[in-house]
């Protein structure tokens, strides 16, 4: 087991891997930016290190600098979190030059699933079901416009190297197809700085869903059940369900077969996520991997009893999974809301400030995920979201009166927070009855 | 935090800083502390600490701080933008850059800064002369840690 | 299903109860002493009803009171906790004269097993292991002192209706088992107006062990485990842990199979704890049977999967017990520090006042039961307990390790609290090897 | 607690003890509330909210809350010392104890609180005019509700 790990992150996530550490008995070093000097969880490590101003170019994205923090607190490996520098293959290659373990991915592997073109190829060959689109980047638009018309419209336009959203459009005939094919290059080079996009058919009734992977360094690959993260905003997922409500077990069990056959035919090691869309009638595809730890994954580990962040920094020492597929156990139903310091009332604009009065909801069922606590007072510079709160129950209908407690003893009080949005969405009868899909949360807001 | 953590870091936070008074007023506490003998009298440490309702502080000897700066008014802080590890000199057994005596100018180069193999020379950015040298030679530094204070010329 | 549940408690388990009625879909009531006005957990009920002054006898304790409580709000049942009413025999039999159904046994199960005496020969009938001592109530002094010349010092003396450590006195000979019978009976005298006493042989080299009990009105009893509380100072118990370490699985397996038999011999509902004291060779004897909700039950809740006061309230309504006890699937091990408002530094003396700042801890394999906040006033009139923190590890090294993460990170200021006692507890070498008997905190803050 | 429900607590319980002004100051925020006639002209109801720093409070209209009590000055509570219900007279259709204008006594008995199906009588414990009767018959009680006001007996 390392001795002391990194973490290359902020908020939530940096608290969750000092925890995993903490269980572990692996010491932690948290590099922080000046925006987050003071806030508590710092406190909770062994060490931190101020790597830069609030700019997360000069701090959490500055590999040099967490490279360097790395160095002067001789750790052994780095625990990247979610966003910032997760995804990055040129980070994950500086540390395996520097012989510093990256808690992930090796880098040819995180370059092949990172590329979506590749990763659709790669599931392609394994006889995964993929959306009908291109084979690979879009040479020019022409040939984009003669495929949609044998694919049909709607068409969804994706960056190469994308995710989050990023250089995503959707054209609905020939004109808006070559105005976004320009759109969407021009915001994927900006974002990615490579401008290659490719085409897909767009399910839009379609529920997102994906399935948990855990690999370690010597062949063992298995699946920790899947997650439903249909209820999204502008492509930002806000409430995350595990079982996925309305997937039958013939769906569910391809899926998780394919995720495992996926992982394992590029050597994936750690922990690791692969989307699907899955229709009305039960058809999935491949959309693509996510070769990092969800923010969703907490739910996962209410159900399965696994912590996966433990696992994960495990499986990257060398350990050897000590879980096997058919022993796992999975027990209830969990459910996430991701509360943000946003104001739903105001188009979800982004409330930062001070956190005047914090009482997070607790007692059976109940896990709060947070860094923050009455006097926090939320930058301006990063990530919205305050705190995760996870609610279980045997069942779904019990998970779900589970939630509406603990969404109501929840008290937030300085900033505008998502919760009050949750109240009322978890009451629309098209979130209770588990009937939804994709579009659920701009049909609910349109009705509103 | 606890009201004893938090004194702690007070005391430590005035030692650092060369503060002979402070006082925090928050809605549930009140702390006020002040040294016994000015700082500038006793450079060396003999921070005592008086709290208003709460006990006194335990002084910070025997932890791990940067000694209490000096405290003389007005001197100017030479500050790290790069985390990485200090060196004084250019090489193993060179002279070193600066000596406390040194009048530097904003090009002078002050120290090294050694971040993934490469050392960054580190200029002074102001002109004046050094006062007080705060790390060790080969010591690790935190983006904005004070690396040197230096008293203004006269002009 | 009950439509209306009134809870007549305070405090964090009032909070405890009020939950499981919300994840049922169950409205409920609390009562409230003009000390607890303005507690935050009262704004969660859908009615709370103000029963008089601080003083327990004029409120919590007052069954006029409650049951006036009960009628003008229309409840269908009462749940009356833990403490306060929980075994009085008087409050459930006019609790049944009122037609209000008492969440707990029925008043002639709990008039036996209330009786220590009685529950003593109950056992002794089933060939459950009884520590050796006197057959019935003390009759004379001199029945006593002949018969503990045959068990042998050090004896017991415990009060036939008691519980809590009241009226109970460890004798070491002849003279000092004469006075303390004197003593004894005058103690048991008053707090129980009932002054029988019984005489057991005293072993204080074991360990308190306790089996949960489940049962239905349909004739099923499962047990959920045993608990260890062997951490107790002045018969208070501390920290509590399952499964209990340093007990073979024989002796879990006979003293499960002896609480369930013991239920099901008096016919038991609801849920309930059988008592015993475990020997260092494995030997077992019974205590007593605690015919309530315990404290510690979120312990066996985090293991088992299983809500023990949902399941409580739904047998009370006649619900079927939805468990089989071959199927129940128990995972890892959990523990919980009972965090009092008290200060170790002075003889655990309590610390009533404003809390000024309330940070739990969070995250995985950590559950936090607690009706306290930032600003909240602990009264002085009540128990000293602010919170109870439950950890959990699918070991038990991590599960310690959770638990002092967690206590790392738990910020209680304004008022002193067992926090910095727990965190010192929990690295003793005698506490962390799990191999440690009733006397522990005795011998561990001597040794302070 | 929400601004909002905070202000509506706040302006409910202003009409229930008849206050005309109120002002809170917490370490975040502060709130002052004013009726904008004095209660004692405009008895039932009107009060306004005006909010420092926040969005204007609604109006307690349409909320299950007792009617606000007259803003007079110097009237006595006769309050229940249990819970129960609340019944006016000894028994149905039989005249009240008392009604607005009743003069009490000490031990005048002002009405009945039935708990556990006992009938308790329950004394003014005090001298003077009943002003106003804040319960209906059979109404609920808690421990420390108000029942009556009554205005002192000039002597």
């Amino acid at each position: 087991m390392f001795s002391r790990v990194l973490i290359a992150n902020r908020g939530e996530v940096a608290l969750r891997v000092l925890r995993a550490c903490a269980d572990l008995g692996v010491e932690s070093v948290v590099v922080y930016s000046t925006a987050d000097a003071g806030a508590k969880y710092l406190e909770f490590a062994d060490d931190s290190v101020c790597i830069g101003p609030p700019p997360a170019a000069e701090s959490y994205l500055n590999v040099a600098r967490i490279i360097a923090a790395a160095e002067i607190t001789n750790v052994d490996a780095i625990h990247p979190g979610y966003g910032f520098l997760a995804e990055s293959t040129e980070f994950v290659e500086i540390c395996e030059d520097s012989n510093i373990v990256f808690i992930g991915p090796r880098s040819d592997v995180m370059r092949k699933m990172g590329n979506k073109v590749e990763a659709r190829h790669i599931a392609k060959d394994r006889k995964i079901p993929v959306l009908p689109g291109s084979e690979g980047a879009i040479e020019s638009d022409d040939e984009a416009v003669k495929l949609a018309q044998e694919i049909g419209y709607p068409i969804i336009i994706k960056a190469a190297a994308g995710g989050g959203g990023r250089g995503m459009r959707i054209a609905h005939n020939e004109i808006s197809l070559r105005n976004m094919l320009a759109l969407a290059r021009s915001e994927a080079e900006k974002a990615f700085k490579d401008d290659s996009v490719y085409i897909e058919k767009m399910l839009d009734k379609a529920r997102h869903v994906e399935v948990q992977i855990l690999a370690d360094n010597r062949g063992s690959v298995i699946h920790l059940g899947e997650r439903d993260c249909s209820i999204q905003r502008r492509y930002q997922k806000l409430i995350e369900e595990t079982p996925a409500p309305g997937v039958s077990d013939d769906t569910r069990s391809a899926i998780s077969k394919a995720a495992v056959q996926l992982a394992r035919a590029v050597g994936y090691t750690g922990a690791g996520t692969v989307e699907f869309l899955v229709n009305g009638d039960g058809r999935y595809y491949f959309m693509e991997m996510n070769t990092r730890l969800q923010v969703e994954h907490p739910i996962t580990e209410v159900v399965s009893g696994v912590d996966i962040v433990k696992e994960q920094i495990k499986v990257a020492a060398g350990e050897k999974l000590p879980y096997h597929q058919k022993k796992l156990a999975f027990r209830g139903v969990a459910i996430e809301c991701r509360v943000n310091a946003e104001n739903p009332a105001d188009g979800f604009r982004s409330s930062p400030g001070r956190i005047t009065e914090f009482i997070p909801p607790g007692g059976p069922g109940v896990r709060v995920d947070t860094h923050v606590y009455s006097g926090y007072e939320v930058p301006p510079f990063y990530d919205s979201m305050v705190a995760k709160l996870i609610a279980y129950g045997p069942n779904r209908t019990e998970a779900l009166n589970t939630m509406r407690r603990a969404l109501q003893e929840f008290t937030i009080s300085g900033v505008k927070t998502t919760i009050p949005f949750y109240r009322d969405l978890i009451e629309h009868r098209g979130y209770a009855s588990g009937n939804f899909d994709i579009r659920f949360v701009d049909e609910f807001l349109g009705s509103v | 935090m606890d009201v004893i953590e938090k004194i702690r870091r007070l005391v430590a936070l005035m030692a650092e800083n060369g503060l002979a008074e402070l006082e925090v007023e928050e809605p549930e506490l009140r702390i006020r502390l002040k040294t016994s003998i000015s700082a500038a009298q006793q450079p060396e440490g003999g921070l005592q600490a008086q709290v208003l309702e709460e006990v006194a502080a335990e002084p910070t000897e025997g932890r791990e701080e940067k000694p209490p700066a000096k405290a003389e008014d007005n001197l100017l802080e030479i500050t790290s933008p790069m985390v990485g590890t200090f060196y004084r000199s250019p090489s193993d057994g060179a002279e070193p850059y600066v000596t406390t005596g040194t009048i530097v100018e904003p090009d002078t180069v002050v120290c090294i800064i050694e971040a993934m193999k490469v050392m960054n020379e580190m200029k002074a950015g102001l002109s004046g002369e050094i006062v007080e040298i705060l790390l060790q030679n080969a010591e690790a530094v935190e983006f904005g840690q004070v690396l040197f204070l230096a008293r203004p010329l006269e002009q």
